[in-house]
């Protein structure tokens, strides 16, 4: 390859790079102070905070890929395209490949996944499971004391029972503020997922399955619940909105439950992780 | 002799003995009984008769098509033979033809059909969702759409590539006369079109409320709709299995003096790798649905946890094969992107085994990550690490096709054709798409992603951003050569532009309305996403239009203008562009020999003249 | 007639043919029951409206494709239909009488044998004022659960004389009265449902008519 | 697309294929569809052990669910001799000893098709049915469509011997008449050169792809009936 040409692509190299670096040192502040903190799905609950951290240093991670990517993209279709009317038939420079930066690109690649490969079983441990369902035996829980939710999926509603409290069942979900919560997810025929929106929430209820979950809520408000795993005609009109109260207010909540539906709680199975309800398939 | 031809094997015999078929088979079906069926009377499922009648409907549609010929000839003792001589004629591509050009066009208009008809689904899902509410779609038609579009896009697109263009490619670009199997490659193609009509008749059986993905025990559950999809899934895997088989024996066997495999064309790759994928995952999805085809006559419990069966299975058996589908997605348009970028930037293809370990890398990795599609779910939640890290170890080989790109790009001289357009937008789409999975792949942030809006955008930008804009780019690029006829640019470049835009203004909110709490696959949603929806809609519409932009043009050129294109239009150096447009019925007529370089483009010195082609086969005496 | 006029012919023709094609699908899929438009009485205390249902254990030939299947019907104007999406009126009491032919089946999750969301807080089951029975002896339940509705229904003896057939079944025939009162509240679009598996042949109970409007799940329009 | 439909080659340049083209694709193409196979059945093997691991309810195998332990040996030991038959007559027919291909590959076939009536016995005298639980469903599901392969196969080794068959009179230069290949006098067929040329490729391919499916077998019986 002649000089001059040598010249004009380390000149475009250099460009290519200073912008990179230039449009990094814009973005990366504005992703760190203005939409990191911003991300779904807010920082009123332990799951939540924890997304939200773990969203930024994403968006972090990507950000000066991202910005490679596009510049270079950007600037060698400005910079190499042929002009309308230009006759030049000559080719391309007949470069097949470039050692170094090869082997850049595969180690930073490498050290990135690497790095959020880790990180983010860090943060799913430290986190307990950072909402998530965690399947019967979750291995990252809380120290201390719980408080059991059980959450059951059933063509199409979610029921909520709580075993400190006789296993009275509710068709709320009402929750104690400052109180670490762990959810026992349930179904009852097809797949449903009990997804918390605000809490940051989202464990699927299998039949004949017990699916944890852990979070805490900081301050008092609602919250909605959906379900997200396709399961029948009904799957669209499957949500419900939960509250989160004080102790005393929960204290005076659940016991007006068990009052208003003494009726049925006799018929109740006693409270279990999973439950395999008559009539048995086909019977109906 | 024509009246011969009018009663011989054809399609309208096909389609003739195909509903002579499914009714014989339905009456079958209605003569079984037994007590595990006994539920067929109480219930008014005919799902045993439904299946019956589907299986020999195919096989009398394959029988009026000809298909058991050979079969049976073969039985008596006659013996093999390589392939029929090409009727000549419009005929040929009616019905059952092995020639491999012939049915890469069959596959072509076929699969359009599909792809349309998918499309048109996701239009109606769309007008669905303008208001929060249920308006449009009585009863159980919402969910049926969502299905239909879901299943009908992943059945086809599977072949989608791999269908037309490399059956059209692969032999031409090793130097081979034909594929491996001729048969089977046209057996392919018409077990495709039998599955598709088998998947429209589910709205006559009241749909089916499962999504693509039919989750168990919902699908045991459902009407008898459900058998379409079921039916349907096992076909296409079937035939996506042959597809795989014939194209991985053609670029082992079939390649000429001189194709080594250091010098197979990028192109080649990228459908090998994936045909590998579609050789083996396959199976894995039809074994499965065969399971839940008993479990829904036999009344087996394979994935009902009240005599013994588990929803667990099923999900992890469906991703099992799942998770390779969605790279039998992604790998051939990388082919394509690749293939196309040197022509247009007049360069070598850079890093040319970086790209083809690119490409097998993550033909090999997508068998070890199936299960992030089940961190919420519960199952084996402490390997879920693992399953992280795998995931994210994908972006490595992806990351060698984006540099490998990039390089390409470098210094090149770049000339913006339609072609070069759909792949540049490719690079864009697929990054957006990839930069979306991380948060997928990562477990904390799946949380509130998985399920919602967030993953259906993340892998549409994935299919449609990057295989159905590599599917128009290969189209733009290789009509020309397939037809002989030129399309116009004009329109085709109109056609970019309005696709490109209204793509992302389409799939981009909705990575954020995923983000703000929008569960996929339900009718309703919060009334605080109604603008955002709206928006979304709307920009859906308009990259429906560009499709119309597209038939229009597709119409126009081919029918009306009819311009010849020459037999280098973009003056590539690859061989198939060194025969006549369109390929003679042969491809050759002394198999060529192959020089070391597969991408001679370039200049060595800056005062270089245009170089030549590396191949200069004998042309066909016409 | 020249290539040319040949080739326009050719393209308009299959223009119309995927046209027609098209409007078909889209007129299948909007096809459905109509709304009813259930009438409002105007007495003294106000508005209010008379909602008279029955559910039957098979709906029969004569009203529906899926003979065997369970299904609500109502009475428009003395004549049983198998409709099940009605326009009702905002912030009014509806009075509900429904007329249960069905036997017992049982509910999956006994919970739900408890009724909620009532006017004055129960129901009457043959005049009997209740809230809740027992779950194994429930046939089917009413339930709006967006207007937090859900009403049991008791369900017939099994050894009860002159048991009903295909639908319509009249009073005559062995069966549960259930009446009930609910209060429509503020406008929207509510899909009620039954809770219990009372689909037969069905995984779970609750496929077929659970899952097909027209049967065992309709919508509420109120306005 | 009137060039497409009109475009002619002059056939008398094309040069005819090499022969040993079609041996080579259908060796590959017998592993590659033994590989398919194997991913096939791989899903009842995961399924199997899944869910005897989950045992959900204890309704694994409930009491009073047998195999029929005999009738399965049986069948795994018809499709191992069958198996082994095949190599023998492959190796027979590479020597040139066609009549003693012919003799081996009917003991093989016969052998074949016993293992499949052998199966129908099974389903009529087992004594379960499909809803008694997971194993029964495994059982009953996986010996069935192992059963549909073994029938597939079988057919093949027909053909193999119908040809040999059918031109035991002729040497290796057997040439068959126009059109004879494709069964359609009016779709001319170009056939190969001499049909015996293949026999010996596709008795070989024939043989692995018999070979794997009948380790799938032993599997198979290992799996439903001994543990």
């Amino acid at each position: 390859m002649s000089s001059s040409a040598a010249d004009g692509n380390r000149r475009h190299a250099l460009r290519i790079a200073a912008l990179t670096v230039i449009a990094t040192a814009i973005a990366l502040p504005l992703v760190i102070l203005v939409l990191g903190p911003n991300m779904p799905p807010g920082k009123d609950t332990t799951a939540g905070v924890s997304q939200v951290f773990d969203n930024t240093v994403l968006l972090v991670v990507m950000t000066p890929f991202t910005m490679f990517i596009l510049i270079f993209i950007l600037y060698s279709v400005l910079a190499f395209r042929v002009r309308p009317g230009d006759n030049d038939q000559r080719d391309g420079a007949a470069i097949r490949g470039h050692m170094p930066s090869q082997i850049v690109w595969l180690a930073t690649t490498t050290a990135a996944v690497l790095f959020l490969a880790i990180f983010g079983s860090a943060e799913l441990l430290a986190s307990n499971g950072a909402g998530g369902g965690e399947g019967p035996k979750p291995i990252a829980k809380p120290s201390g004391s719980v408080f059991q939710v059980q959450v059951i999926g059933q063509q199409w509603e979610f029921t909520y029972r709580y075993p400190s409290y006789g296993g009275v069942e509710t068709a709320q979900l009402v929750l104690p503020v400052g109180q670490e919560i762990e959810f026992h997810v349930t179904s009852l025929d097809a797949v449903h997922s009990f997804w918390a929106y605000e809490l940051g929430v989202k464990a699927d209820a299998n039949p004949g399955v017990d699916n944890v979950a852990f979070v805490k809520v900081k301050k008092p408000g609602t919250f909605q619940i959906r379900c997200a795993e396709l399961c029948g005609l009904w799957h669209g009109y499957m949500f419900d909105t939960g509250r989160v109260v004080s102790q005393s207010q929960f204290a005076t909540w659940i016991a007006g439950q068990q009052r208003t539906f003494a009726g049925s709680q006799q018929y109740l199975p006693k409270y279990s992780l999973t439950y395999t309800p008559d009539p048995q398939d086909r019977a109906g | 002799m024509k009246l011969r031809r009018l009663i011989g094997f054809n399609l309208l015999t096909a389609v003739i003995l195909g509903v002579i078929g499914f009714y014989v088979g339905w009456w079958l079906g209605s003569l079984f009984t037994s007590e595990s069926v006994a539920y067929l009377k109480e219930s008014n499922q005919h799902d045993i008769s439904l299946f019956i009648g589907y299986f020999t409907g195919v096989l009398g549609f394959l029988v009026g098509l000809g298909f058991a010929n050979y079969p049976v000839q073969r039985m008596l003792g006659k013996p093999a033979s390589l392939r029929e001589k090409e009727t000549q004629g419009k005929t040929r591509y009616l019905g059952l033809c092995t020639d491999h050009k012939v049915v890469g066009l069959q596959y072509l208009i076929g699969i359009g059909a599909f792809i349309f008809i998918g499309g048109l689904n996701a239009m109606l899902i769309r007008y669905e969702l303008i208001t929060p509410n249920q308006h449009a779609w009585n009863g159980n038609n919402y969910l049926t759409l969502v299905g239909l579009h879901g299943t009908m896009m992943m059945g086809m697109m599977t072949s989608g590539i791999l269908g037309p263009f490399a059956n059209y490619l692969v032999p031409i670009m090793i130097g081979a006369r034909r594929m491996a199997f001729p048969r089977i490659e046209a057996l392919t193609f018409w077990l495709l079109m039998a599955a598709g009509a088998i998947l429209m008749t589910a709205i006559a059986f009241g749909g089916f409320p499962t999504g693509w993905t039919g989750y168990a025990p919902l699908i045991d559950q459902a009407n008898m709709g459900v058998d379409a999809y079921i039916a349907f899934f096992a076909i296409v895997g079937l035939s996506m299995c042959l597809l795989g088989l014939n194209m991985v024996a053609t670029v082992i066997t079939m390649r000429a003096p001189g194709m080594t495999w250091g010098r197979l064309p990028i192109f080649v790759w990228g459908q090998f790798s994936t045909a590998i994928l579609m050789l083996l995952a396959p199976p894995v999805l039809i074994s499965t649905l065969l399971m839940v085809m008993l479990d829904r006559t036999a009344q087996t419990g394979f994935f009902n946890d009240q005599i013994g069966g588990s929803s667990y299975l099923y999900e992890n058996l469906f991703w099992f094969f799942g998770h390779p589908e969605v790279y039998i997605l992604a790998l051939p348009g990388m082919g394509i992107l690749l293939e196309i970028l040197p022509v247009f930037t007049r360069k070598p293809l850079w890093g040319y085994k970086l790209a083809v370990s690119g490409l097998m890398g993550i033909a090999l990795l997508s068998w070890l990550v199936w299960q992030h599609h089940l961190f919420m779910s519960g199952i084996n939640a402490d390997l879920r690490p693992f399953y992280m890290l795998s995931t994210e170890l994908i972006s490595l080989p992806t990351g060698f096709i984006f540099i490998c790109a990039l390089g390409t790009l470098w210094a090149g001289r770049i000339r913006l054709t339609s072609p070069m357009l759909f792949c540049l937008a490719w690079l864009f789409n697929f990054l957006i798409g990839g930069l979306s999975g991380v948060f997928l792949s990562d477990v904390p942030s799946d949380v509130t992603t998985h399920g919602s809006f967030f993953s259906m955008a993340h892998f549409h930008y994935t299919i449609m951003g990057a295989l159905l804009f590599s599917f128009f780019g290969g189209i733009y690029f290789w009509l020309p050569k397939m037809t002989g006829i030129k399309l116009n640019e004009r329109l085709a470049k109109a056609h970019f532009w309005v696709m490109f835009i209204s793509f992302n203004c389409t799939f981009g909110p909705l990575l954020v309305i995923g983000f703000l709490g929008m569960p996929r696959r339900a009718v309703t949603y919060a009334g605080y996403l109604q603008g955002a929806n709206t928006w979304v809609s709307v920009s859906a519409f308009f990259l429906g239009g560009s499709m119309l932009i597209f038939i229009f043009n597709f119409v126009w050129s081919l029918v009306f203008v009819r311009e010849p294109a020459g037999d280098n239009p973009w003056n590539s150096k690859s061989i198939e562009w060194q025969l006549p447009s369109p390929v003679p019925v042969h491809n050759f007529d002394r198999i060529p020999t192959f020089g070391p370089d597969p991408y001679p483009y370039g200049n060595v010195g800056s005062d270089a003249v245009p170089s030549m082609p590396a191949v200069t086969p004998a042309r066909p005496t016409q | 007639m020249s290539v040319q006029a040949q080739k326009i012919a050719a393209v308009v023709a299959g223009v119309l043919a995927i046209g027609v094609g098209i409007g078909a699908y889209v007129t299948f899929l909007t096809g459905g029951p109509t709304p009813y438009q259930v009438p409002v009485a105007n007495t003294a205390s106000g508005k209010s409206v008379n909602l008279t249902l029955q559910t039957v254990a098979t709906i029969g030939p004569k009203l529906a494709p899926n003979d065997a299947w369970v299904s609500y019907l109502i009475r428009e104007n003395g004549v049983w239909h198998r409709s099940t999406v009605w326009t009702l009126p905002a912030n009014t009491v509806v009075h509900v009488t429904l007329y249960n032919y069905d036997g017992q089946s049982g509910l999956r999750n006994p919970f739900l044998s408890q009724a909620r969301g009532l006017v004055g807080g129960s129901f009457q089951l043959n005049g009997k004022s209740m809230t809740s029975i027992n779950p194994d002896v429930a046939s089917h339940t009413f339930a709006i659960p967006g207007l937090g509705l859900i009403v049991p229904i008791m369900g017939v003896d099994g050894n009860a004389k002159n048991q009903c057939g295909d639908a319509p079944c009249n009073v005559s025939m062995a069966h549960e009265t259930i009446t009930f009162s609910f209060n429509t509240g503020k406008k929207g679009h509510y899909r009620w449902q039954c809770f219990v598996p009372c689909a037969l042949g069905f995984l779970y109970g609750f496929g077929g008519p659970m899952q097909t409007i027209g049967y065992m799940d309709g919508f509420v329009n109120v306005v | 697309m009137t060039e497409l439909a009109h475009h002619s080659t002059d056939y008398s340049v094309v040069e005819s294929e090499s022969p040993d083209v079609m041996g080579r694709n259908l060796r590959v193409g017998a592993h590659l569809w033994s590989s398919a196979t194997a991913f096939f059945f791989v899903a009842f093997l995961f399924t199997y052990f899944y869910l005897r691991s989950l045992n959900n309810h204890g309704l694994w195998r409930p009491k009073g669910v047998n195999a029929p332990v005999t009738l399965g040996t049986l069948i795994a030991v018809a499709v191992a001799l069958s198996a082994i038959m095949t190599f023998a007559a492959a190796r027979k027919l590479r020597a040139g000893d066609r009549s003693a291909f012919r003799s081996l590959g009917v003991v093989a076939l016969a052998l074949g098709l016993a293992a499949v009536v052998l199966q129908i016995v099974v389903f009529a005298t087992v004594g379960f049915g499909p809803t008694d639980g997971a194993y029964a469903s495994v059982f009953l599901a996986w010996s069935g469509f192992y059963m549909v392969f073994v029938v597939g196969t079988m057919y093949w080794l027909e053909v193999l011997l119908a040809t040999s068959f059918r031109y035991r009179g002729h040497g290796a230069a057997a040439r068959p008449a126009p059109g004879e290949a494709s069964g359609d006098a009016h779709r001319m067929g170009d056939d190969i050169a001499s049909p015996i040329s293949l026999q010996s490729p596709g008795a070989d391919a024939f043989a692995f792809t018999w070979g794997v499916l009948a380790g799938i077998g032993v599997i198979t019986w290992i799996i439903l009936y001994l543990i």
